[in-house]
């Protein structure tokens, strides 16, 4: 096994080169491309640290749907010829900010290198609570997310909900209600609506499993909406669907569902289980999945309605 | 037979390894995308395919072996409509 | 520290604080604009009603109320509490989102013959979300439930900057978004730290550990960084004034009444609740510091605005400033410091009351008069009395003249200065008031003066009413009793009563 | 070098390298993509406090993991919002220059 170290430094040293590159590179795209990369090595680094869980989410967000939303916002761009700015910095306030960006980065590593050891944890309790009455999930973070830390997941499903809200904010009034633009203009290639329809069916059904499976092995709510928001993406792309009014009932109904689910299992659950947030005996795993069903189509609708941005009133049907 | 099997994956990841080293060759040393592109896709494709074909004998039970053949084919499929979009978008840019 | 039960008897009237304007944004987002207003108009009262019974369940317990979400205590769950300084912010919120919200009706109401307003939707949705990150910050218990209620806050505050689309908005949002990203993530740094430290993010769980090590004065410094950044303290202000000048009146009475102070209140939490075992003197001399300069960049930027709103703004800067005197001045167990956190509160609420009194006044006179130049308000206080009323008595708090909140805000402060022998904080204090003086002379003086002022549009006598009613609360603080102070003191680390 | 180390010098080299580009980058889709640099930087430092937490049987801390993933959600989504303002931006001004310094003067001297 004398190569794992060899290989995790040379994965270390890749990621940060791409990082550097993302920084450094002159042009826009260039730099959007190689971000994009970098997320997929990012995922590579996850699975090193034992988080296969994170290692999907950042595979399929930070490699794929912010690849999308950042290629496309830098192809309108392009087309706006909006893709140079003012003049950068002089060369003293480069210097400045890499002595201040060195200094933060180097007190962090030793900030990092020094933390004590053994490492406090709160893994035993979250395995007391596993193995306690009224739990039944095999994987540990869906608890956490789901169980002992609700409020923090069904509170940041409502800042998807804002983010939504605050992206169609900026359209034009005339525009309100229409759909967005599409995210591809042109007519699409044979090959890419080939893809699309191949792909995206398979897709869908290894986000659902991830969704299915994440009660007791890695996968997940978030984890499978972002695969089907991905797969609609691609249909998308490929012009075989396009994306739903803003105005429309079904839609606005698809985006709150999973929020407002939580919050009304945790409401119920003061008179059912003596807490809010609490869930009653014996019926925590149907509930929890009950919950997670709906977050999985808020997050599959919520992610390609952000990345096709503000309604567009010249794209209406 | 599990010498014999070890010797099998031994020699198909390390047949992938060396397709997906002689395709990274190629797209760092040919002249143009397209050359670039043709290299890319032999290596992902057929290096790819001995890896898994080498890691199927030590799958745990027939469900991940399936999975891994899935995985392949997935890539094959992206892969070739990949650069077929990237084809056409050269082409497009040469007329 | 004596040890908390997770839950205390009213507890729940905390998680019902934050869910009440949760479930109005969901609701509002599935029923469009129209039920939207209808929905955050009828929840204030309601609203109102949760934070006052919070406040009569702190006072007849005298100590802070709890609730463990999930019926899971700390360190695997999450708890929420309540102090008196929580109680006395829930219903600041309460009131100033109510003024905001029936003053805006005129402005974002959906109008006849559509099913739905883009600027109706937006508004009516961001301002319950801010109601309810505003709540979760002012009982949350865990730093990153803490975080999520930050970003809660930034998402529903930086789309209300730009409501009305014009380019120099959509920069203003823009960049105040991007100042906020780094606020959030800084202090998502100095919060992994002190998980990785001590592993748990519980306030009192890390107040009994922490512990003055150089990991600590890290993650300190980069979670304060954070928050500085959203509070627009000097140097980080320059997001401020731009997106708070922009926003519709409504919306710049929240951002500059209550959204600044969300992240001030953590960074109150953080060094007086959370690392209270860290020495103080060098940390509340910075803040200090940055405070004065604050106050005086931020009054003398004032001073040159041609424009009402901008003005107004940049006197946020300035007023900004004061509240971090509060660290030099309530540090530690010592007698002055109940005077110095007496102040800083009482700085926050009479901030809060006469900047947003302030700011729907000013709405008012750029509606009437078609726009904000001070130049061009020869004789407006005669044709528009009660509103340059509001700004008047507004700036009399602003000023720190006696019988005004900021009067008894400043007053605090200064003894608490001279009783602990920082008399170097008066200096700024005292100076800040003269330069507030000079930049509400410029509003005061032209709109006095003869002249005939051009109206537009006479505004609805209620719209000025609610405005003035602000302004007549920031001035009825002055007569605030002791038991008020003394409520304040419920909950505070060292407070008399608590272990030192 | 054991792993979660090299992870967590990976996460402050991130860290700094986003955000020289957060200051150094006059275009906002840089800096956004500088501020995503940081934000992974930060996930990463959370990864390795819980990867050295392992216990109890588990080969990582689940809540610090869950936490990474809450906090990424809320990195895309202030992404999505920020590439939203800066396209209507460019198409409502033409020009994406947000110099904050520069804004700055200009509202320091007199506004409009």
């Amino acid at each position: 096994m004398s190569v794992l170290p060899l290989l995790d430094i040379g994965l270390a040293l890749l990621v940060v080169a791409v990082a550097a590159w993302t920084i450094a590179a002159r042009n826009l795209f260039a730099s959007v491309l190689g971000y994009v990369a970098y997320g997929l090595l990012l995922a590579l680094v996850w699975v090193r640290l034992h988080a296969p869980d994170i290692a999907l989410t950042e595979a399929a967000v930070g490699g794929g749907v912010t690849g999308v939303l950042l290629v496309t916002a830098g192809k309108r761009l392009d087309a706006l010829k909006a893709t140079r700015s003012g003049a950068g910095p002089g060369l003293r306030e480069r210097i400045v900010a890499g002595a201040l960006s060195a200094l933060v980065a180097g007190a962090l590593a030793f900030v990092v290198a020094s933390l004590p050891t053994p490492a406090p944890s709160l893994a035993p309790q979250a395995a007391a609570a596993a193995a306690g009455p009224g739990a039944g999930l095999g994987n540990p973070i869906t608890a956490v997310l789901i169980s002992y830390r609700a409020f923090d997941t069904m509170l940041e499903k409502i800042v998807l909900l804002l983010a939504v809200l605050g992206i169609w904010s900026v359209g034009a009034d005339d525009a309100w209600g229409s759909a967005p633009a599409p995210l591809r203009r042109a007519r699409p290639d044979g090959a890419m609506v080939l893809l699309a329809r191949i792909l995206a069916p398979i897709g869908a059904l290894i986000g659902v499993h991830i969704f299915w499976v994440g009660a007791d092995a890695p996968g997940g709510a978030f984890q499978g909406g972002a695969l089907l928001a991905a797969m609609w993406m691609v249909a998308m792309m490929a012009r075989l669907l396009e994306a739903p009014r803003i105005g429309s009932r079904a839609l606005r109904l698809a985006l709150i569902s999973g929020p407002a689910v939580f919050l009304t299992v945790g409401l119920a659950g003061n008179i059912l289980a003596g807490s809010f947030f609490a869930f009653p005996p014996g019926f925590a795993k149907p509930l929890i999945l009950f919950i997670e069903a709906f977050m999985v189509l808020s997050v599959a609708v919520a992610l390609p309605m952000m990345v096709a941005g503000p309604p567009d009133g010249e794209s209406k049907p | 037979m599990s010498v014999l099997a070890d010797l099998f994956s031994l020699a198909a990841v390390g047949a992938g390894v060396f397709f997906f080293i002689a395709g990274t060759a190629g797209l760092l040393r040919f002249p143009d995308s397209l050359t670039r592109l043709h290299a890319l896709s032999k290596a992902d494709n057929l290096g790819l395919g001995l890896v898994v074909l080498g890691l199927i004998p030590r799958a745990e039970n027939p469900l991940a072996a399936l999975k891994l053949v899935v995985v392949w084919a997935l890539v094959l499929l992206s892969g070739a409509s990949t650069a077929q979009l990237i084809g056409r978008v050269l082409r497009r840019g040469r007329e | 520290m004596i040890a908390q039960p997770a839950t205390t008897p009213g507890g729940f009237l905390l998680v019902l604080a934050v869910l009440l304007p949760a479930a109005g944004t969901l609701f509002s987002f599935a029923l469009g604009s129209r039920a939207a207003e209808k929905i955050a108009l009828g929840l204030t009262p309601v609203g109102f009603f949760l934070a006052c019974l919070v406040a009569m369940k702190v006072a007849a317990a005298g100590a802070p109320i709890a609730y463990a979400i999930g019926g899971l205590p700390p360190p695997l769950g999450i708890a929420l509490r309540a102090d008196g300084v929580s109680a006395v912010m829930m219903v600041t919120a309460s009131i100033i989102v109510a003024a905001a919200a029936f003053y805006a009706r005129a402005k974002f109401a959906t109008p006849d013959g559509v099913e739905e307003s883009r600027g109706a939707l937006t508004f009516w949705i961001m301002i319950q979300a801010i109601w309810a990150a505003l709540n979760l910050i002012f009982v949350g218990g865990d730093l990153f439930n803490l975080y999520v209620a930050l970003e809660l806050l930034t998402f529903a505050a930086v789309p209300l900057v730009c409501i009305d689309g014009r380019p120099e908005t959509l920069a203003a949002a823009l960049r105040y978004l991007l100042f906020a990203l780094f606020g959030s993530v800084s202090y998502l740094l100095g919060v992994a730290l002190l998980y990785g430290l001590y592993g748990t993010l519980d306030i009192s769980l890390l107040a009994q550990r922490v512990g003055a090590a150089p990991m600590v004065w890290t993650a300190a410094a980069l979670m304060t960084a954070g928050l500085l950044a959203k509070t627009a303290l000097f140097p980080l202000h320059l997001w401020l004034p731009p997106a708070h000048a922009n926003a519709p009146a409504a919306a710049s009475a929240v951002l500059s009444g209550l959204v600044v102070k969300g992240s001030f209140f953590l960074a109150l939490r953080l060094w007086f609740y959370v690392l209270p075992a860290l020495p103080t003197a060098a940390p509340g001399a910075v803040l200090g510091a940055l405070g004065a300069l604050a106050v005086i960049f931020g009054s003398v930027l004032a001073l040159r605005q041609a424009r009402l709103k901008l003005l107004v703004a940049y006197s946020t800067v300035a007023q900004i400033g004061y509240l971090f005197f509060v660290f030099p001045l309530a540090a530690g167990a010592h007698v002055w410091s109940p005077l110095g956190w007496s102040g800083g509160v009482m700085q926050i609420l009479a901030h809060a009351f006469a900047k947003a009194a302030m700011f729907l006044a000013a709405g008012l006179v750029a509606e009437a008069l078609g726009h904000d130049r001070i130049a061009g308000f020869r004789g407006a206080a005669r044709a528009l009395p009660l509103t340059f009323l509001t700004l008047g008595l507004g700036g009399l708090s602003l000023m720190g003249l006696p019988p005004t909140g900021g009067f008894e805000a400043k007053w605090l402060m200064l003894r608490a200065a001279a009783a602990s022998g920082q008399w170097i904080w008066s200096l700024p204090i005292l100076g800040g008031g003269l330069l507030a003086g000079g930049y509400v002379y410029r509003i005061l003086a032209p709109a006095l003066a003869d002249g005939e002022a051009a109206i537009q549009a006479r505004p609805e006598r209620s719209r000025e009413a609610i405005a003035l009613g602000l302004a007549v609360i920031a001035l009825a603080l002055a007569f605030a009793p002791q038991g008020f102070f003394d409520f304040l003191e419920i909950g505070r680390p060292f407070a008399s009563g608590s272990a030192p | 070098m054991n792993p979660s180390l090299l992870a967590g010098l990976v996460g402050a080299a991130l860290v700094g390298l986003g955000l020289y580009g957060l200051i150094a980058h006059p275009h906002p889709l840089r800096k956004l993509l500088a501020f995503n640099l940081v934000g992974s930087g930060v996930f990463l430092v959370f990864g390795v406090v819980a990867r050295r937490g392992a216990a109890a049987g588990y080969a990582f801390d689940p809540v610090p993991q869950a936490m990474v993933i809450t906090g990424i959600v809320v990195a895309f989504a202030a992404s999505a919002l920020a590439v939203a303002l800066i396209l209507r931006l460019a198409v409502a001004g033409g020009d994406v220059s947000l110099d904050p310094q520069a804004s700055g003067r200009r509202d320091d001297g007199e506004a409009e």
